[in-house]
């Protein structure tokens, strides 16, 4: 495969800016989540062909990792999604202020 | 043959991510992510990665993405999301933010003489890294076991039922 | 016996004081009283035993060590010699027959543990003085005599005047106090010893200058508790106390303790003429300015007070002259027929029903018992110097002294010490008259004057008028006795030619005959009181206590109010909270920022993000690519 | 490995610091019972009053540098080390602390809420002081320095009067300010002497010898002095004092006044003048002056009050003013007085504080307006409050006069001006104790009122005070005899 790990890299980068776009677009705190998973894949893309870059299987394994960290994360997170949701019957994330100065 | 196909799948990622994240409808955005990990997936696969890739769709497109989808049906919030106030005055800066994010960030990534070199062949069988994740990694995955553990924990006791007061 | 128990002459009256003090109210009456008197007879007696110890050089008892630092090194010790004997005599036995009297004076009185305890710490702090080996020793016996008669004129506390008397004593006489300890601090610095028989050992080698200082800070702290010229305001409101107080303050305690603290360092102050003339001057100052005052009072004790000032006046003007001999005998003359005076007034003011002014007197003679009249005209013929008299005498040998001291300026000195001694004569001889002769003018109703309050009047009475055998002059076929006993410690002798003091004694004769017939012509027969602007400025004592509270007291008060609410409140509790509310107020321009909302906080974060990316590229491109 | 190899002796003075430590901690699990906590806080005070007392009597006359020396390795990686050093100065400090803690738990005895609580703070305060006057390492002086502060925080927060809140935060940020400036200074202290000998330490005997620019030395010295001139506190560091005086609780104004206080002017001794002879040399007039400033101006402020606490809070700032006077003159007399006057006036200022609880207890009212003819009402309290305040003003023959003759007369020998100002000064203190004496025991008494006089509990706390006051003013010699080897050594530049 000849590809240059430059073009690998910005594709990493136009996800990962895509994500960050939908964080901080969107209102919804769901949304603002899936814009974190799609960040987390730009990274877990930078690591596989870092990996391949390398001829190294760490970066493999680290992927691997983030996925079940992922997993964690989101597993928390959905919860306190339903949580907040129980809590003020909305998920806009404006609403949650309550840490105004 | 598998250079362009990198290329496509790339594409294909990025424009349904970006087709996720203008979607109105949480459902149609998470169904259009979905389509973009499944990219990525198979570009993990050109990349060398078969384990990964197979546990991006496994774990990724299949548990979590399925997860997100469950909880939005579950709370009913099918289109709900309705754009307030003036768009342009509200996106117009962030997308100019975005944009210049990216450029700045390709043009850092190309300024870099590694970025020239070309990614080798590459294939990395899955004992491989079955090999290096017990073995020297094994620390780092009874760490991650242990996350696990207590964001299932977590995730419980928000999910109980809401005690009087706290509700609004 | 033992020269160590010598001790025990100062102990005795602390003892009895301290038990006293703690357990009075819990013994019998007549115990307290009992102790309280046999306490200072007791000391009496043993002065009288020991008496043989004060011969020659005297006699050092060092009881314990008090401090001991570096080079400071001072005991509780005591040093009986031919200057402290006389004098410790006199006190003890004065002080006795004082608290005998107050046994009777303070019959009705419920507090008497207290008072009998302070009378008894009061002598306690006086035998310190005399008997003190060092200056620090001294200095206890000072400020204890300061205390004891702050709280002796404070007595009736119940009434905030007296309180405030009090306060006004103490607070005086320790600004007087801070003057001689400075001359302590000197005297230190300069000999390296606070023994007083070393210090005048030692006298003679410090510079003079530095004698000068120090001569003059003794005799400003000998002002202090003799109530002399600038600190003399406190002394005629010390009559706010009981009038045993007011006898054992003016005729044997405090007053005098300047007069003996002067003596007591005379080789020092001896040394510096300036010292000396200043002395001098404040004594001759003091006794005419006193005198005046007397004139115009109205008050019987108060009266008295400013003849007490006015007589202390004299004894400076003997240390001044030279003659510490001179003001020893003055000093104990005084002390009797004041003794006197004081108690004497006291039976008057319980026979006039507790009225204290003397235009609201009169036809005591008859109308108490008659013994009275003729103690109190005994001390009052002492004070007024009437030949043959103990004051006649010793008063005398001071305006010699004066006549004849080699500086010709002391002539002014004499002049003013004569001039004193005729309006002694004329305010003495008006109290006797406006108080005995004529009619009675008062309201009150006579109280019952116990027993104990008459019978010590006569012994004193009687040592007034003989008092004058102690230093008989020559002249008369006189023996000098007390100018004998001190020795090299009497200070300069005075000779004059035989001539020289018989035109001084005819003189002094006609100035107290003068004295006699002008208050004879002006009271003999009652006139109501003169009220004009002098005898107003008279009776107030020429407005020293105006022009201390404008020159002193309302100055400090408005410092005390500028450090407290201006340089404390505003100044630094200010400052400390201007800075606390500029925080405050800046700190909630940056509380807006916190919104609180998640998306705020992320685009910021994207932003810096982008200015890090940014600045990052920056300097790649001016790096040259790398 | 034996820890304990190199203990001579009984470790003592680890014995002075933990009792009270674990005095606190039992108060603190058995603070529901309230009793409990009450004699255990007693005992725990007796028992380290015992053991300082043996100290004095048995190892107080020792001619070493040090009377008692404890030195075991703590932090090995960092030079950290648990050195505990007694000599003479520390010693009487010692005595002072335990002293006064059992009249401090006395006076508590009347706390109503989390009485546990309150005596474990209490405890704990007196554990710091001990620390504080031992430690002879600077990591371990300094966590003593701030134990020490943390209990006082929360007595004055948590059981102060009206304005409590305020008062606190007031003293925590000074004296916080003041201590994180000196923990810079240390860590400076010791990266300089670090690099300089290749031994990192903190203990102070080898800190001494540190080569040290005269910049170095002065920045160094003035992030100590802060700590110290704040805690002293002299003017204008003082306005704290005053507010935490008069909210503190009774027990707590009495620590502070009569221990806390001393802190500072023990640390300028033991550790800011030892470590910085030259920066010290040259500051000396400037404390000096700054010291007579405070004299005068406390002696003024305290004349204004009307509040008795509050005046008294001025005069104790008074008093210290004499105190630093009398190390600024560098004299051996003069320390020995100052060192004499900060005990003297921890005892007799202390009682005024128990008096003035007293007194506030059975009238309610600390306001000289509101008050009057006390004597009348409860003689034996108003014939001890005449007492110490008669001590206060420095009369010969009670306590204060000792040390304030020797500061003067060792003064003298240096400066002559600061001693004539300085005694002026006493005039000033006569004034205003007069006037605080006249306002509360004569006069006609204000209200009707029939006023129980002392209890048996009270005569115990004030009793040994009055004793020690009359001992200290007539044969303070036990007192100073373990001073005079180590002030010279102190003067001398602390290297024996």
């Amino acid at each position: 495969m000849m590809i240059p790990f430059g073009h690998a890299l910005s594709f990493a980068a136009a996800l990962f800016v895509l994500g960050l776009t939908c964080v901080l677009l969107r209102r919804q705190v769901i949304m603002i989540l899936i814009g974190v998973e799609i960040m987390l894949n730009a990274a877990s893309l930078v690591f596989v062909s870092a990996s391949a870059y390398w001829q190294q299987v760490d970066g493999q394994v680290f992927v691997i990792l983030l996925m079940a960290i992922t997993a964690a994360e989101v597993a928390v997170a959905l919860a306190m999604v339903v949580y907040l949701w129980r809590r003020k019957r909305t998920l806009v994330a404006d609403e949650f202020n309550g840490m105004s100065g | 043959m598998t250079t362009v196909l990198f290329y496509i799948l790339g594409f294909i990622m990025l424009t349904a991510t970006l087709l996720c994240i203008t979607r109105r409808n949480p459902v149609h955005a998470v169904i259009y992510l979905v389509a973009g990990f499944f990219a990525l997936a198979l570009m993990f696969y050109l990349l060398g990665a078969p384990l990964v890739a197979a546990w991006q769709i496994i774990v990724y497109a299949g548990a979590i993405m399925v997860l997100f989808l469950f909880i939005i049906m579950m709370l009913g919030l099918a289109p709900q999301e309705t754009p307030e106030g003036p768009g342009w005055r509200r996106w117009g800066p962030l997308v100019l933010l975005s944009a210049s994010l990216m450029v700045c960030t390709v043009l850092l990534i190309m300024q870099d003489p590694a970025a020239g070199k070309e990614i080798g062949d590459f294939y990395l069988a899955p004992q491989a890294v079955g090999e290096a994740l017990f073995g020297r990694y094994v620390l780092a995955v009874e760490m991650v076991s242990f996350q696990l553990l207590f964001a299932t924990i977590g995730a419980y006791l928000l999910g109980r039922p809401l005690s009087r007061g706290e509700g609004q | 016996m033992s020269e160590s128990l010598l001790f025990l002459i100062p102990l005795l009256p602390l003892c009895c004081a301290v038990i006293n003090m703690l357990f009075g109210m819990r013994l019998p009456r007549l115990f307290a009283e009992i102790m309280a008197v046999t306490g200072v007879a007791g000391a009496f007696l043993l002065t009288i035993l020991f008496w043989g110890y004060a011969e020659g050089e005297g006699t050092r008892v060092v009881i314990f060590t008090w401090l001991n630092s570096g080079a400071v090194d001072v005991s509780f010790a005591m040093n009986f010699d031919r200057l402290a004997a006389p004098m410790t005599l006199m006190v003890t036995g004065v002080a006795t027959l004082i608290h005998l009297y107050a046994v009777g004076y303070m019959h009705e009185e419920e507090d008497y543990a207290r008072f009998f305890g302070l009378l008894n710490l009061f002598v306690f702090a006086m035998l310190a003085i005399i008997l003190a080996d060092n200056l620090l020793v001294l200095f206890l016996g000072w400020e204890g005599v300061g205390l004891c008669s702050y709280g002796l004129i404070g007595f009736w506390y119940r009434k905030l005047e007296n309180a405030k008397a009090g306060t006004k004593a103490f607070l005086v006489t320790r600004v007087g106090d801070v003057f001689l300890a400075i001359a302590l601090l000197w005297l230190f610095a300069a000999t390296g010893t606070l023994n007083i028989s070393e210090i005048n050992a030692q006298a003679a080698s410090i510079s003079p200058g530095v004698v000068i200082a120090l001569s003059l800070l003794l005799l400003l702290g000998a002002c202090g508790k003799s109530a002399q010229l600038p600190l003399m305001t406190w002394l005629a409101d010390a009559m706010a106390g009981p009038t045993p107080v007011s006898a054992l303050i003016h005729a044997a305690t405090m007053v005098t303790a300047g007069v003996y603290l002067l003596c007591r360092l005379f080789p020092l102050v001896s040394l510096s003429a300036v010292g000396m003339t200043a002395i001098t001057a404040i004594g001759a100052l003091t006794a005419l300015y006193a005198a005046t005052c007397a004139m115009a009072q109205r008050e019987i004790k108060r009266v008295l007070a400013y003849s007490t000032m006015s007589q202390v006046g004299y004894m400076f003007m003997a240390v001044g002259a030279g003659t510490v001999t001179g003001a020893m005998f003055h000093l104990l003359t005084h002390a009797f027929f004041k003794a006197v005076l004081f108690m004497a007034a006291g039976c008057v003011i319980h026979l006039a029903g507790d009225e204290n002014d003397i235009y609201k007197m009169g036809g005591m003679a008859r109308r108490g018992p008659v013994e009275l009249f003729w103690v109190f005209l005994a001390g009052a013929v002492c004070l007024a110097g009437l030949p043959l008299t103990g004051g006649f005498f010793s008063k005398d040998g001071i305006l010699l002294a004066l006549f004849t001291h080699p500086d010709p300026a002391y002539r002014v000195f004499w002049l003013i010490g004569v001039l004193t001694a005729l309006l002694t004569a004329f305010y003495t001889f008006r109290l006797v008259y406006l108080v005995f002769a004529g009619e009675w003018r008062g309201t009150g109703h006579p109280h019952a004057i116990p027993l104990q309050m008459r019978w010590p009047l006569w012994p004193l009475a009687l040592l007034g008028l003989v008092g004058g055998m102690l230093n008989l002059p020559a002249l008369v076929g006189g023996d000098e006795m007390l100018h004998h006993w001190y020795g090299d410690l009497a200070g300069r002798a005075v000779t004059a030619s035989h001539s020289t003091e018989w035109m001084l004694i005819g003189f002094a004769v006609a100035i107290v005959a003068l004295g006699w017939f002008a208050a004879h012509w002006r009271y003999r027969n009652y006139r109501p009181p003169v009220e004009n602007r002098v005898s107003r400025f008279l009776l107030n004592g020429w407005q020293a206590d105006a022009l201390v509270d404008r020159l002193l007291v309302r100055p400090f008060t408005v410092m005390a109010r500028f450090c407290s609410s201006g340089c404390d409140r505003s100044l630094f509790d200010g400052t400390l909270e201007g800075l606390a509310k500029m925080a405050t107020r800046y700190s909630a321009l940056l509380v807006q920022l916190a919104t609180g909302r998640a998306t705020t906080y992320l685009s910021a974060f994207a932003w810096g993000f982008l200015v890090l990316l940014g600045w990052f590229l920056l300097k790649l491109v001016n790096g040259g690519g790398h | 490995m034996n820890a304990f190899a190199n203990l001579p002796q009984f470790p003592w003075m680890s014995l002075l610091i933990m009792m009270p430590l674990c005095g606190a901690l039992l108060c603190l699990l058995h603070g529901k019972r309230t009793n409990d906590c009450r004699g255990l806080a007693l005992a725990t005070a007796l028992a380290t009053f015992g053991v300082a007392l043996y100290l004095f009597v048995c190892h107080g006359q020792g001619n070493e540098r040090w009377l008692l020396y404890e030195d075991v390795n703590w932090i090995p990686a960092y030079g950290i080390r648990y050195v505990l050093a007694m000599d003479g100065i520390a010693l009487l400090m010692v005595l002072l602390t335990a002293f006064m803690q059992i009249s401090a738990v006395l006076l508590a005895w009347r706390v109503e809420r989390h009485v546990g609580s309150f005596f474990a703070l209490l405890l704990l305060l007196e554990s710091g002081l001990m620390g504080i006057f031992l430690a002879y390492d600077l990591v371990l002086f300094y966590l003593f320095w701030e134990v020490a502060l943390i209990p006082m925080f929360f007595l004055i927060s948590v059981w102060g009067g009206e304005q409590r809140r305020r008062a606190a935060l007031k003293f925590f940020l000074y004296t916080l300010v003041g201590s994180l400036c000196m923990l810079v200074a240390i860590i400076a202290l010791y990266q300089i002497n670090g690099a300089q000998t290749g031994a990192y330490t903190f203990v102070i005997g080898d800190l001494l010898k540190t080569q040290l620019t005269a910049a170095q030395e002065g920045w160094l010295f003035a992030g100590f002095l802060a700590a110290f001139v704040v805690k002293s506190p002299l003017v204008p560091f003082h306005t704290w004092l005053t507010d935490a005086l008069t909210e503190a609780p009774a027990a707590g104004s009495l620590d502070l006044t009569g221990l806390l206080l001393k802190t500072g002017i023990y640390g300028l001794i033991r550790v800011a003048f030892p470590l910085f002879p030259n920066a010290t040399a040259d500051f000396l007039p400037i404390l000096g002056i700054l010291a007579l400033a405070g004299l005068f101006h406390a002696a003024w402020s305290a004349y204004h009050q009307d509040d008795i606490k509050r005046l008294l809070a001025y005069s104790s700032i008074s008093h210290l003013g004499l105190v630093v006077l009398g190390l600024a003159a560098w004299q051996l007399t003069a320390w020995e007085g100052s060192i004499l006057l900060m005990v003297t006036h921890g005892i007799t200022t202390g009682a005024l504080f128990v008096l003035v609880a007293l007194i506030r207890e059975r009238t309610g009212t600390r306001s000289m307006q509101e008050l009057g003819g006390l004597w009348g009402q409860a003689p034996c309290l108003a014939a001890l409050f005449l007492l110490f305040s008669l001590a206060s003003l420095g009369l010969p023959g009670l306590a204060n006069f000792a040390g304030e003759i020797l500061v003067l007369l060792g003064t003298f020998q240096e400066h002559p001006v600061w001693a004539v100002v300085a005694l002026l000064g006493v005039v000033f203190a006569a004034a205003y104790m007069l006037r605080l004496v006249q306002g509360v025991i004569w006069g006609p008494a204000k209200a009707e009122r029939t006023l129980p006089d002392l209890t048996m509990r009270e005569w115990l706390m004030l009793l040994p005070m009055a004793i020690l006051v009359v001992w200290l003013g007539l044969y303070p010699a036990p007192f100073l005899a373990p001073l005079h080897g180590a002030v010279a050594t102190l003067l001398a530049g602390g290297l024996p």
